[in-house]
């Protein structure tokens, strides 16, 4: 065990030897980044979105730059759930890193279909179910409304004793009622937050950069200040753990949300930039805390005595 | 016969330093760096994934093939078009440039053809240096280069891909015949490929679509004709998904491991050239 | 009048020299900046928000920077609407820029009451209600509730025959909605869009920088994505005039909003980085115009005949 | 006696060249710029907002006091502590320098008082070097600078408040003791002020408190005690509302434009001292 402890236990049997995951849709099923970095040190790897038939995908262009993060528009291009249970999976037990598949549907069926299928599978850790896809059809109703992300979770709750992790969507009117609908129904954690919906315009051509509707997914630095209010807004309305994710470049980053309310925090965009960089987030955390000399990851981010200071000084 | 998957098992993300910056006419850059991984383990057509600044804008790195390798030392041959490319062609000797690679799948080199036929369009020269050196060294007796550009000024220097090996043929075209034979260089294509066993190109998809309509017309076809491809790319790895483009039969691949490099018949060329203009300048 | 001729008719008799505006709490009541920069040259100025009783606003501090944006948390702090009325008012009607006055209010008489003060008065050129404030208690209810939008705007609509125009909050899960209510409503045109909740953390003290939630309201660059795709779904719901409002440092920024389906532009934190930003966009939108040729705007921004073009190219 | 609103007619947003920049000990730095019209208009506790930066990253300018001025040049004298401040010390000769002023209500000279404390606190110092030239000039006979800072290496230069003017007194007060007087300047207050008719402070709020603290105690008061504050600012020019103060009577006033320079009686200090800290360092 290294010291400090960064351990984290999200409940129902998802313990996680750190806090420091890799994000939906963007490590794949781990199979690239393994051959590129030593993913077994990582807290965890949340999966490629599933879903229960394979996907192509939406048609190119599917991502875009803008000032400080990406538009994405992949429409769950994935190979479909029974290729996961029956080819991934097995290859999953043989890695220490804990593996978390998230899974997307379009229906209540299709999500409890995944499940089942997955059910009968091993070697992975829990489900991060997608309520909040902003890129296919429907896809976002589930994380739009409360009563329906509740029913969702209720019936995927009765299908598993594995840990359920929800991943909410930002694009709402009230996250907190939708955390609270969730944890009600069962879910055993929430993570927060999916990308936001955002457009790019090619000034050159007089339309967006993306196909189809023009919008994309919006991720990257650019959205840590609204995917941190977002992550206190759910600390503050439910009792499960929150998985923080947006934006996350470093450690300063990482302790940034475990500060705003996060137990764990994903590593998304950064690794497109740097495969690295979900291990550079570990490794920038462990320093901070041998450092500061802590034997336990919440001391490291658990709030001053007093939050109020000596004011707005001139403070040399 | 579908491509495999590249292979990442080579893959490393080196740090290195810039040792040279060359301005070719018409505003082409050719970057030398210091990569010992990269210049010792990349194979043509491959390319690495560039970074040459801080902070988060740009965000992503950009891709660009390898052109050149020699001991320790690696080269790209680019031009400004925005943000990214602009800061990479203002690097300094002595500046840091971070390469992850080689990534990708490169041109098919085995067996070495007999003959070979290189299509270049403007800064599609880019891999071509480097596949010129290794089909010769593979034993290729019969290298030629089409290298097409709008104007003289756009033309890669002939010289450039030769690199001294006086025995690869090298014949222009511009579009406005300022320098070689007035012309697209696709409409070289037919003349020069007769018997050949193999043709790799790179340029503009419009050339390269036109390309693959000239090798069509062709009797009998070269046994192997491939083209490197550009997508927008978040990763270059194979994790974001974002490199899709349109397979022949339908479905999509990714540019960044199925890719860049494609046999033509592997591509859907009416979907190539129907995508809405993601890169345009 | 200017060559190409870039006026802009929002309708009701509010037409705009051009579609180049200061917005809402970024230009006060145009006083300060008068003294900065030629203002009479602008399309338009949105007042701060302004309240039926004097405000004091939230205490310090009120803004934080984040990486291409800032936060704010102001708290509606303005003079009260008999001031503007009486005193700001008169001042407005020397001025050949056309004013709109920001209205905010907690309830739908407070929003009522704003209005039959202002009627009273002359030399403005419309209203801006403000239903999408996050800065206030209760101030994000009506913007967040298509049905409570639309009840407060035709009251509104029944008390004055002015320009109506509806500032519309980002923070919901369908924009569009909230649009639809409100032009059915009477609204004559929407401006999109406010601020997103956003927070900062001080890692140093372990908490949120802003007092209070320790939320405040994101403008600047790093919206400019989100702002475009809300700005192009409000502009496929409705067919009343859209104001396009969130990161235009530039011409370039204002004519991705005129392409993404914005009838006129707002300028806000840019201002505050320059005075002479909003200048500067009309300048660069003037030039672009001579230079094209073209006689009106629309020209400048219509969607060019074919959107899809020569394919992903090397395009040299 | 409520102080007006500052006069935003003399600012004009103007882009000088830097002439010099000096390291002084300890990390301030004084930076000079030819700014012909902020160095003619600019008086003893105005401000300026400087950008020295393209792109948005930092995306506000950041406020400075002008420190000194001469001829067509205006000097600032800052120290790095965040990103922007960073970039503004990394300036060198004949970079630009982007300045809007001058910006707030400067100290009160109106009359030129007989006798003068000048109050500073570290960085403090940066509006004094200008106050004390306007006072000697205006014909104030006394000027006495107590300058204070944790340890010797961050007092401002006793010289370089005095410019050359040997009647001003400068007296220097360290926590450590390393230089000058061992504890807070503040303690030197109550020796300093009686029988002066002005004092002008400027430093860490707990030190400007404690003046105020200090000064309500002096029998008789000076007539005049103002002290300059800071603010977190979004413009510097009273549009954005962003930098509201505590108030004495329990109002907020605005930094930038009231401000940054109040009357001890106007602050409300406990309030203030109370404040989360927005820039803790
Ligand atoms: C496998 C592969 C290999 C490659 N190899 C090479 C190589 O060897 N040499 C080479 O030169 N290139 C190569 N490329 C292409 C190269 O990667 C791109 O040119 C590069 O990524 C561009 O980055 P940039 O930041 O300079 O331009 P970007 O900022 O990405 O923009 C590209 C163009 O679009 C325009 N644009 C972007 N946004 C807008 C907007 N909102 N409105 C109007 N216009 C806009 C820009 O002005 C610019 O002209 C390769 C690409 C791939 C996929
Ligand atoms: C009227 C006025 C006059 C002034 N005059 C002067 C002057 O003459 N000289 C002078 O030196 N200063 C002066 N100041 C102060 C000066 O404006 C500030 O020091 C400057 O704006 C800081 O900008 P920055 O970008 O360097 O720091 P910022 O980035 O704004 O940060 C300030 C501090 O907070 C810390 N910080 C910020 N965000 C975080 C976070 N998320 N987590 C942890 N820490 C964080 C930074 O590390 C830094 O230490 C004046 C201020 C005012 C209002
Ligand atoms: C290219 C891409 C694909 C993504 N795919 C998924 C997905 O399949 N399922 C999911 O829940 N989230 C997906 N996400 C969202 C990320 O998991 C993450 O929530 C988001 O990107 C914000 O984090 P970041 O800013 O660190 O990237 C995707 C993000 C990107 C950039
Ligand atoms: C400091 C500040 C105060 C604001 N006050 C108001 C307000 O009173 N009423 C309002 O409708 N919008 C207000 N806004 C929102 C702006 O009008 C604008 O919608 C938003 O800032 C996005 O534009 P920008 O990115 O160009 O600043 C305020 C914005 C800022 C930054
Ligand atoms: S670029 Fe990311 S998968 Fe190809
Ligand atoms: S800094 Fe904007 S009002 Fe003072």
């Amino acid at each position: 065990m290294n010291f400090p402890d960064l351990s984290v236990d999200l409940g129902r049997g998802l313990i996680l030897p750190n806090p420091v995951g890799l994000a939906s849709g963007t490590a794949g099923y781990g199979f690239e980044l393994r051959q590129l970095i030593d993913l077994d040190r990582l807290g965890a790897l949340f999966t490629k979105g599933t879903t229960l038939h394979p996907r192509e995908g939406n048609p190119p262009p599917r991502v875009a730059e803008v000032r400080g993060g990406m538009l994405n528009a992949i429409g769950l291009h994935n190979p479909g759930v029974d290729h996961v249970a029956s080819t991934y999976a097995p290859e999953f037990s043989r890695w220490s890193i804990p593996v978390v598949v998230n899974v997307a549907g379009g229906s209540v069926e299709d999500y409890l279909e995944c499940l089942d299928r997955l059910e009968r599978a091993e070697g992975f850790a829990g489900y991060e179910l997608n309520i909040s896809c902003p890129n296919i059809a429907n896809g976002l109703d589930f994380g739009r409304d409360p009563a329906a992300a509740g029913r969702l979770v209720a019936a995927a709750r009765a299908r598993t004793g594995r840990h359920l992790m929800v991943k909410l969507s930002p694009n709402v009117t009230d996250i907190a009622a939708v955390a609270r609908a969730v944890e009600e129904a069962g879910a055993d954690s929430v993570s927060a937050v999916n990308t936001y919906v955002g457009m790019k315009i090619h000034r050159g051509i007089r339309a967006p950069v993306l196909p189809g509707r023009g919008t994309g997914g919006l991720s990257g630095p650019v959205i840590k200040p609204l995917a941190l209010a977002a992550v206190a807004q759910v600390r503050a309305a439910v009792r499960i753990p929150v998985v923080g994710v947006g934006g996350i470049m470093d450690a300063d980053d990482a302790l940034e949300y475990l500060i705003a309310g996060a137990d764990a925090i994903q590593v998304g965009t950064a690794t497109f930039v740097n495969p690295a960089a979900a291990l550079e987030v570990l490794d920038g955390l462990l320093t901070a805390g041998e450092r500061a000399g802590v034997s336990r990851l919440e001391e490291l981010h658990h709030p001053t005595p007093s939050s109020s200071g000596d004011g707005l000084a001139l403070s040399r | 016969m579908i491509r495999p998957l590249s292979d990442l098992g080579r893959a490393r993300d080196e740090t290195g330093e810039v040792v040279a910056v060359e301005a070719l006419e018409g505003g082409m850059v050719e970057i030398t760096a210091r990569l010992p991984r990269l210049a010792t383990t990349a194979r043509p057509g491959e390319f690495a994934q560039l970074r040459a600044w801080a902070g988060v804008d740009p965000l992503l790195r950009r891709p660009f093939s390898v052109a050149w390798t020699a001991g320790e030392l690696c080269s790209f041959v680019l031009e400004a078009v925005g943000a990214g490319t602009r800061l990479l062609v203002a690097l300094r000797p002595g500046d840091p440039l971070q390469a992850l690679g080689p990534l990708g799948n490169g041109f098919h080199l085995d067996p070495v053809p007999a003959r070979a036929v290189i299509v270049s369009g403007g800064l599609g020269c880019a891999p071509f240096p480097l596949l010129v050196r290794e089909l010769r060294q593979g034993g290729c007796a019969d290298v030629t280069v089409l290298s097409g550009a709008a104007t003289a000024s756009r033309l890669y220097p002939a010289e450039r891909f030769r690199r001294g090996d006086d025995a690869v043929r090298v014949v222009e075209a511009t579009d406005d015949g300022s320098q070689g034979r007035r012309g697209l260089v696709t409409e070289l294509v037919a003349g020069a490929c007769e018997e050949t066993a193999a043709v790799y190109a790179c340029g503009p998809n419009p050339m390269l679509a036109a390309l693959a309509e000239a090798l069509r017309h062709l009797a009998p076809p070269p046994e192997r004709a491939e083209v490197s491809l550009e997508a927008p790319m978040g990763c270059g790895f194979g994790t974001c998904l974002g490199c899709a483009l349109p397979a022949a039969g339908g479905e999509w691949f990714l540019c960044c491991r199925r890719g860049p490099v494609m046999e033509v018949s592997q591509v859907d060329w009416p979907g190539l050239l129907a995508l809405p203009p993601a890169h345009v300048a």
